[in-house]
């Protein structure tokens, strides 16, 4: 185990930033209100966010920083997650921009509305910062419920009846999950606690450094009912069975940028959490403990997402779906739990949101373009707007898992992973699971991208629009190509987590 | 204060919460499930306090009237706004537990002729100020809640096989009001129900922590209040926007959305 | 430039093609994209050479692909497959610039990819680790679909993009399991590193990656059931891409199989050899028979490449049966005749993609041309467009498996493998060869049947529609590719012996096929005259060749006997007809009627849907008014093997979707469920 | 069961010898010359067998002569496939007469090909008349095309599984050298192998030639032909050569059913001209034999249906199988 130590100013700032230059983007757009200027601004707080976890990534090493007392800690998994929350971020912020600009043209929302949009979008961006740079897993809690709530109203930006129906599910099946991640986290300290008796001071009987060192002292009994519960828990907010139900609803009624968001980052920064509570679990109750957990969720996600994919009709849904997909691939991934797997889980995570991004940002201008999020109403794509065609059909051969964009390179190595960890038969069944759902999303795909023009409204792109778009396809292939330092950053994460 | 009075205490104070989850299931009237709501939370303050005195920690007597107000009085009174006036004078227990006609009334749907004309419990339903007939029969409902308390009771074992105290023997009660809001809250179809099972799920596990470790650390504890604080103040914005979109607050109409 | 630098060269290129084909204005594309991949082609084939004389040395990038490393290497193996899809794509490059030139596939995105495409397949074979073969595995399958999809305002090419596309990942999928599943026992993922542990697996572990990767390299090669997405895709294609996936792509399949299951995994038990064979011969003779009565010309080419996949998986069963049962302790009869056999697929590997490219080019040049693909609206090409029709003719020659053709070499070698093998295999091997003889026959024998449908129809006799009648020739180019495709037919026809120095140095590589120690057995040396090791056998296509000759100027010689008795011939006289009047176009015989016989034969196999009314005029029923036939075939393996598994898809994803209804109640009692079960499952 | 190394020994050492060579030259200049013989001998005994007095042996070259001084029509819309096909389909007949050891088992042509280089030579033949019925643009050229094929396609698994049962004892597919090892060894000839695989052969001898039951030579009816439907479009020289040719295909495949079963009298490289010319009378005489039973058996036999000629084949097929597994099972003496 190596140290934890207190961070120099330097890069005890680059873990402020990543919760600092959102809370004061969101005030300056409450002062200001939205335009482009204060939309810049946001994107320039999640750039700060992404060069943060840059810094923290090149910096951490092995070890772990700790700040704000010891309020805050990061160490190379927080590094990865933050560059994650930065780079989807970036994209999404500035996606918001072309987006917000044509709903206020069209006259779809208000000035009011697009305000609050801002504001709450920024503080998504620093809860989700906190849920991954705080030291003590009950306040990633709260980060973690703090999402919620500030996604709510942007779930529900729209106010149509369909956007409150999907915002009162996500508030209520999220809350009720993540009550069950909190009942399991005061299980977790109960036990924590009884096992540091004596050994550290109490207060911080939630802190990563110090379950870490408890948890081979740590009863299991108690320990398996607090496992199961944060494994229930935070798997809502990840989008895992059984409480997977408020996904697809909320991805399809959000704005496209946050719906990039939710299900680029905020899903991952969930299932982050679950890797933190596996090195407990896997410490206290030995790996075969959460490694079922994990692969009974993993495949019972992937066998809902993969037959919902099927039959499905709508294509912001059907991306929602795929998210669920990979989250249930996730799942596997981190019940092989080697550190080629982890590693190749983090580039997943990363890759699936940048990818995602753009699929929804893209979503989302066909979205405006049609008025309906129906696959049936906007045919031919390709042929009315090549370059949104074409950016969506790369966005979409980057999610699909294929080479040259990073996704490939994640999956193969966490099937490397899941093999070494002696998992053939689930990687097995949860590679068919994947091919059904390739198999629907191709076809879905085939029947929005591809065909004659038709009749539907020619779709151009503005450069300012289209350049986010441009940018996370380009990094998706970049990343799938040559990884350069990230990838070492990468594997220090996977080596910390197995 | 004798072992065997804090055990007393406690044991009553975890009694009481978990009568009134009962009760909350039992009751159809959403303004008395609130008035329950409110007594739960007044005996979720009594576990810190009692713990607090007994054990003489300052930061638990400290954090007790904090709980009191939240969840005795911020919360239920932000909810009871969410609640129209019900077409009867608010009764109590003696008005609720009124006799079956009615109820049988409800049953049948949305009643004709001159019933319509007569405030009573089917108005309540469509003005939303009391629950439509339930997804499960409250009878079923009330077996439920009895094994979901046995299952807590099962669970808790391990937790005082570890630290055999009096207060992880209030636990399983503890563990049973969460089991409950949980049922309340997939049986319930009035949004304000809704938001009653989560609290009452929320007041259980507030209860769990508070018989398990003294609570969480305080930075916690004001997220988490904070955290539930604003959960309300949303679902109960968001209650407003469905009334204005749907004409009503039946959540099992929501079903625009799926697959 | 030492061999390590060709691999650069080669992305060198591709990246130059690339860029140089999305930059040129619109005129100078074809012509760019074209001579771009056959440059490709060409450092593919040089690459290849130097691979079959020396090797290439590993070349590691680490910092390339994520979490893995780029790792290229070359052997003779690989070098041996690269010759063969670099002269592909060099000419199917060339044709392209006429092709695309004519209109057609002439979309910047297709064109763009094409290098790519044949890039990603040069680098297959080229990779010397798991994830850089499946890299390039799956860039391929990418490239190829983007290619498929090049017409895409067909709905047709829609479907077959889509079949295509599911079913490659069904074979990626499960060539990475089984690639994954051997490393992590290995515990290596070099290539080199897989072949040094294969021998210390568990007799479990090497059947599981077996299995996986056949099904996977299988599906690739278009083996029984795997096939389906290529009938669909290959036709579907632009010609040169149909060319590029019939005559490259699928070798790659097999490259799959002999690098990994007979090299790296080594020598298995005997049952390998059994499922590679009974796969091979199930293919073989399913293929043949729907290539036989398909009337789509560019459908019966993928069809006969499905076929003639399964003939090499048969050769390559053969061989893998045979070595098992030969040991290692003595030179024997089998393991002579499993080099013969593995000779067998590598020359019919060749033959293959030459006719197969040959074919498809031209296949390309009449759709060109005419617009149509269904032979029973082809016809009379022969005067129009005489230089595809000699190429056709010369294809489908070869397709055939006849003397003087490029595919009897390798269709000989095999019937020589089970010949000199029966003697020495044991009584499993005495069962299973007669049984694989009538099968390669019945190939050979359908095949035929085949290809004189596709050339006579085709091309011979009137047109049959006014699009074959207006066809003329395409240009420069597209001949130039046929006839480079032709030249490597002819060579390959008369003179195998160009593949000589290169077995020679591939099938050392081999031992788990070829013997090690003693019971190895050198390479046949494919002379003027073919001597196999250990065996008896003889024959010399050359002089096969050069006695047709000669004996079709004797009988030419022959016709001049009472020749001044003859008055001068009678010309462009009318059709005899057995005294018929003049018989129009359409009362010729078209594929459907040509194949009308065999699929009665085969009827139990093939299962054609017909239906057949007769409408009598009102006063008699015997006066016919007018009679109905419609005869439709359908792939039965599709309908076996797939509408099962897509039933039973679609009804659990139809449970599913009923159980998402929207209701919060049902989703919240889900969620409670799911935490009671765990909780019960956790105590 | 044959070791391995005695494999090795068995490589085939063939050297060129001049007996083999002018045997070549004699078995193609008596097959050329004798074939039309053997099938005017076959009409004159099918004729006598039904009561007619025949034509006589001779008159097959009677019409060679005829047809060679008639004038050539090419009909309209054909192409230069119509017009080569005879010659292919002449070319490879002779190529198959000097290979096949007819007079002698030496010819220095045995290399060239083997038993099955010699049925793709034959296929190749029936390939090129096929294209040539189908280049007529004809209904009938076009159903003769088609059933031939067929039928080709459906003859072959029995031609090489028969081909196998007589390769194995051998331990080679040169016919040259199937023949020297019946030589070697008559008492092989007994096997119920070698019965399976004759019988087999006499089938797939049946459906290459195009005898009955599987198509009647002698049909005049057009909707029943198969092979006559292909040539009805031919005329003079070229008309000549196809039943030339075919006759020499006939000719030839009896000849090599004859030696391979009974191959007393045929040379070998050792033989000098006594040799030759005793091998020329022995095929001459085993020729005559089988084409007189041939005809006799074909008075008692109808023409099968078109679609029950498979079943006849795969009978065929399913002996020859036969014989393959009995040659391995029940080895012969040696």
């Amino acid at each position: 185990m190596t140290a934890t130590e207190s961070a120099s100013p330097a890069l005890a700032a680059a873990m402020i930033v990543p919760l600092a230059a959102p809370l004061a983007a969101a005030a300056l757009v409450g002062a200001a209100g939205w335009r482009r200027a204060t939309g810049y601004a946001s994107v320039l707080a999640a750039a700060a966010t992404l060069v943060s976890g840059a810094v923290l990534a090149s910096e951490v090493g092995d070890g772990a920083l700790t700040a704000a007392g010891p309020l805050l800690r990061a160490d190379a998994l927080a590094a990865v997650m933050t560059i994650v929350i930065g780079a989807v971020a970036t994209l999404a912020t500035w996606g918001s921009i072309g987006y917000l600009g044509a709903e206020l043209a069209h006259g779809h929302t208000t000035t009011a509305r697009a305000r609050t949009y801002g504001i709450l979008v920024n503080l998504f961006l620093a809860t989700m910062a906190l849920a991954v740079l705080a030291n003590n897993l009950g306040v990633v809690w709260v980060a973690i419920e703090g999402t919620t709530i500030a996604t709510a109203f942007l779930v529900g930006h729209r106010n149509t009846p369909a956007a409150i129906e999907a915002t009162w599910k996500y508030v209520i099946i999220c809350s009720v999950g993540i009550a069950l991640a909190f009942l399991g986290t005061v299980v977790l300290y109960f036990a924590s606690v009884d096992a540091a008796a004596g050994m550290t001071d109490t207060a911080s009987g939630l802190d990563i450094d110090t379950l870490v060192a408890v948890a081979p002292h740590l009863d299991p009994d108690v320990t398996r009912l607090a496992v199961v519960l944060l494994l229930l828990g935070y798997g809502t907010k990840a989008g895992l069975a059984p409480f997977h139900t408020w996904l697809a609803d909320a991805h399809s009624q959000a704005p496209a940028p946050v719906s990039a968001l939710m299900s680029g980052v905020l899903l991952a920064v969930a299932f982050t959490t679950l890797l933190r509570v596996k090195v407990v679990s896997d410490a206290a109750l030995g790996t075969g403990y959460l490694r079922t957990g994990l692969l009974v969720l993993g495949l019972a996600t992937l066998v809902v997402a993969a037959l919902l994919l099927v039959g499905q009709r709508d294509y912001k849904r059907m991306l929602a779906y795929s998210s669920l997909e990979h989250m249930g691939l996730l799942a596997v991934a981190a019940a092989a739990g080697t550190e080629l797997a982890m590693a190749a889980l983090l580039l997943h995570v990363l890759a699936h949101g940048l990818g995602k991004a753009v699929l929804f940002l893209s979503a989302g201008q066909l979205q405006l373009a049609h008025g309906s999020t129906a696959i049936a109403d906007a045919r031919g794509v390709l042929a009315r707007g090549p370059l949104l065609g074409g950016l969506f059909a790369a966005g979409l051969v980057a999610l699909l898992g294929l080479p040259p964009f990073a996704l490939f390179a994640s999956e193969v190595g966490i099937a490397r992973g899941a093999a070494d960890a002696g998992l053939a038969w689930a990687l097995g069944a949860a590679l068919l699971l994947v091919l059904v759902a390739f198999a629907a999303l191709t076809r879905h795909s085939v029947d929005l991208l591809l065909g004659p023009a038709g009749d539907g409204p020619r779709l151009a792109l503005r450069p300012a629009t289209a350049a986010p778009l441009v940018v996370g396809v380009a990094a998706s292939l970049v990343l799938g190509l040559y990884a350069g330092p990230l990838g070492d950053v990468l594997t220090t994460a996977g080596g910390l987590l197995s | 204060m004798t072992s065997e009075t804090y055990a007393n205490l406690l044991h009553f104070a975890g009694g009481l919460l978990l009568l009134c989850t009962v009760g909350v299931v039992w009751r159809h009237q959403l303004g008395a499930s609130v008035r329950l709501l409110a007594v739960q939370g007044a005996a979720l303050a009594a576990i810190p306090l009692i713990s607090g005195i007994y054990h003489e920690k300052a930061h638990l007597l400290a954090i007790a009237p904090v709980v009191l107000v939240l969840r005795a009085a911020v919360l239920p009174y932000l909810i009871s706004r969410m609640v129209p006036p019900t077409a009867r004078p608010p009764g109590g227990w003696t008005a609720s537990a009124a006799p079956a006609t009615p109820a049988a009334q409800a049953d049948a749907g949305a009643p004709d002729g001159p019933t319509a004309t007569r405030p009573g419990p089917a108005a309540d339903v469509l003005a939303g100020s009391r629950e439509p007939v339930p997804l499960i029969s409250t009878s079923v409902t009330l077996l439920l809640s009895a094994a979901l308390t046995v299952l807590a009771y099962a669970l808790c074992r391990p937790i005082i096989a570890l630290d055999p105290t009096a207060d992880t023997r209030t636990a399983p009660a503890a563990l049973a009001v969460i089991f409950i809001g949980l049922l309340a809250l997939t049986t319930r179809r009035q949004a304000v129900s809704q938001v009653v099972g989560f609290l009452t799920l929320d007041n259980g596990i507030v209860a769990l922590a508070f018989l398990l470790t003294s609570g969480v650390p305080l930075v916690v504890e004001l997220g988490a209040s904070l955290d539930l604080l604003l959960v309300v103040l949303v679902v109960a914005a968001l209650t407003n926007r469905m009334r204005a979109a749907f004409g009503g607050t039946d959540i099992g109409e929501l079903q625009e959305l799926k697959e | 430039m030492s061999a390590a630098h060709l691999p650069a060269l080669l992305g060198g290129l591709t990246l130059a093609a690339c860029l140089g084909a999305a930059a040129v204005p619109r005129r100078a594309l074809p012509g760019v994209a074209g001579a771009g991949t056959a440059l490709v082609g060409a450092a593919g084939v040089a690459c290849g050479v130097a691979a079959l004389d020396r090797g290439i040395e590993p070349i590691e990038l680490a910092g390339a692909l994520p979490l893995a490393g780029l790792r290229l290497a070359a052997d003779a193996t690989s070098g041996l497959f690269l010759v063969l899809i670099g002269a592909v794509a060099v000419a199917a490059g060339i044709y392209t610039a006429g092709y695309a030139g004519r209109g057609h596939g002439s979309a910047r995105t297709p064109l763009v990819l094409l290098p790519v495409f044949v890039a990603a397949m040069l680098a297959v074979p080229l990779a010397a680790s798991v994830t850089t073969f499946l890299f390039f595995w799956e860039l391929m399958a990418l490239a190829s679909l983007a290619l498929v999809l090049a017409e895409q305002r067909r709905p047709a090419v829609r479907e077959a993009g889509l079949a295509y596309a599911v079913m490659t990942h069904l074979g990626f999928v499960a060539v990475l399991v089984g690639l994954v599943v051997f490393a992590a026992a290995a515990g290596a993922e070099e290539f080199g590193g897989l072949g040094e542990a294969a021998a210390g697996l568990s007799p479990a572990t090497r059947t599981a990656v077996f299995l996986c990767t056949v099904i996977g390299f299988g599906s690739k090669a278009g083996l029984v059931p795997l096939h389906a997405w290529l009938p669909r895709a290959h036709p579907e294609a632009p010609s040169q891409v149909s060319a590029l996936m019939s005559a490259g792509m699928v070798n790659l399949g097999i490259y799959g199989v002999v690098r990994v299951d007979l090299d790296l995994l080594g020598p298995g038990p005997r049952w390998w050899g059994l499922a590679l064979l009974a796969a091979g011969a199930a293919t073989a003779v399913y293929g043949v028979l729907q290539a036989a009565v398909a009337t789509d010309l560019k459908r019966l080419l993928a069809y006969s490449t499905s076929e003639n996949m399964g003939l090499v998986c048969v050769a390559l069963g053969v061989a893998a049966l045979l070595r098992a049962t030969a040991g290692n302790d003595e030179p024997t009869a089998a393991g002579a005749a499993a080099v013969v056999a593995l000779t067998a697929a590598f020359v019919h590997l060749f033959g293959h993609a030459a006719f197969k490219c040959l074919g498809f080019l031209a296949a390309g040049s009449v759709l060109a041309a005419t617009g149509r693909r269904d032979l029973d609206a082809l016809g009379g090409l022969a005067r129009r467009m005489p230089t595809t029709t000699t190429a056709f003719g010369i294809a489908a020659l070869g397709a055939c498996g006849l003397p003087l053709g490029c595919g009897f070499i390798g269709e000989w070698l095999l019937v020589q493998s089970l010949v000199h093998a029966l003697p020495a295999g044991g009584t499993l091997v005495a069962l299973v060869l007669p049984l694989t003889v009538g099968v390669v026959a019945l190939t050979a024998g359908l095949g035929v049947a085949a290809m004189v449908k596709a050339f006579g129809v085709g091309f011979l006799a009137r047109p049959r529609s006014e699009e074959a009648e207006r066809a003329v020739e395409g240009g420069p180019a597209m001949a130039a590719g046929m006839g480079l495709a032709a030249l490597a037919c002819g060579v390959l026809a008369v003179a195998p012996a160009v593949l000589s120095p290169a077995l020679g140095r591939v099938l050392p590589e081999l031992p788990a096929v070829t013997g090690q120690g003693a019971g190895a057995v050198p390479a046949p040396d494919l002379d003027t005259v073919l001597r196999l090791p250990g065996t008896s056998g003889a024959m010399s296509p050359g002089l096969l060749a050069v006695g047709v000759a000669v004996g079709i100027v004797v009988a030419l010689a022959a016709t001049h006997w009472r020749a001044r008795r003859r008055p001068a011939p009678l010309r462009d006289a009318p059709l005899w007809a057995c005294g018929g009047a003049a018989p129009t176009a359409r009362m010729q015989y078209t594929a459907t009627s040509f194949a009308e016989p065999l699929q009665r034969v085969f009827d139990g196999i093939l299962r054609p849907e017909v239906e057949f009314a007769v409408t009598p005029y009102p006063q008699s029923s015997y006066l016919v008014e007018r009679a109905s036939y419609r005869s439709r075939l359908r792939d039965v393996v599709e309908s076996v093997f797939y509408r099962p598994v897509l039933r039973a898809i679609s009804a659990a994803a139809a449970v599913v979707r009923r159980a998402h209804q929207g209701s919060i109640h049902a989703y919240l009692a889900y969620g409670a469920l799911g935490l009671v079960v765990a909780l019960l499952v956790a105590m | 069961m044959s070791g391995g190394t005695e494999v090795y020994a068995a490589q085939a050492a063939d050297g060129f010898s001049a007996s083999g060579a002018a045997g070549a030259v004699l078995q193609v200049a008596a097959v050329v010359a004798g074939a039309p013989l053997v099938i005017g001998w076959m009409r004159q005994v099918r004729a006598r067998l039904e009561g007619r007095a025949g034509a006589g042996w001779l008159q097959p070259w009677r019409d060679l002569r005829k047809l060679f001084a008639k004038q050539d029509v090419i009909p309209r819309g054909t192409t230069r496939v119509f017009t080569t096909a005879p010659l292919v389909l002449a070319a490879t007949s002779l190529l198959i007469a000097a290979i096949v050891p007819v007079v002698t088992t030496a010819s220095p042509l045995d290399e060239m090909g083997d038993l099955f280089a010699v049925v793709g030579l034959l296929l190749v033949g029936t390939v090129a008349l096929t294209l040539a019925g189908l280049d007529t643009g004809t209904a009938f050229g076009g159903m003769g095309a088609s059933r031939e094929v067929t039928i080709a396609a459906l003859v072959e698994p029995t031609i090489l599984v028969a081909g196998l049962a007589l390769s194995v004892p051998a331990g080679s597919s040169n016919l040259g050298a199937i023949v020297e090892s019946a030589v070697a060894d008559p008492g092989a000839v007994a096997t119920p192998a070698a019965a399976l695989a004759f019988i087999a052969l006499i089938v797939v001898v049946l459906a290459e030639t195009g005898r009955l039951p599987v198509d009647n030579p002698s049909t005049h009816l057009e909707l029943t032909m198969v092979h006559e439907a292909m040539v009805l479009e031919y005329t003079g020289a070229r008309l000549a050569l196809v039943e030339w040719a075919s006759a020499i295909r006939l000719t030839v495949l009896l000849a090599l059913l004859a030696n391979l079963f009974v191959p007393w009298g045929i040379a070998d490289a050792g033989s000098g001209v006594a040799g030759l010319l005793v091998g020329l009378v022995a095929v001459a005489a085993k020729v005559c034999v089988l084409a007189t039973l041939l005809a006799a058996g074909e008075v008692f036999l109808a023409k099968l249906r078109l679609f029950r000629v498979p079943e006849l084949l795969a009978g065929s097929f399913l002996i020859g199988l036969l014989a393959v597994t009995a040659s391995y099972f029940l080895p012969s003496p040696s």
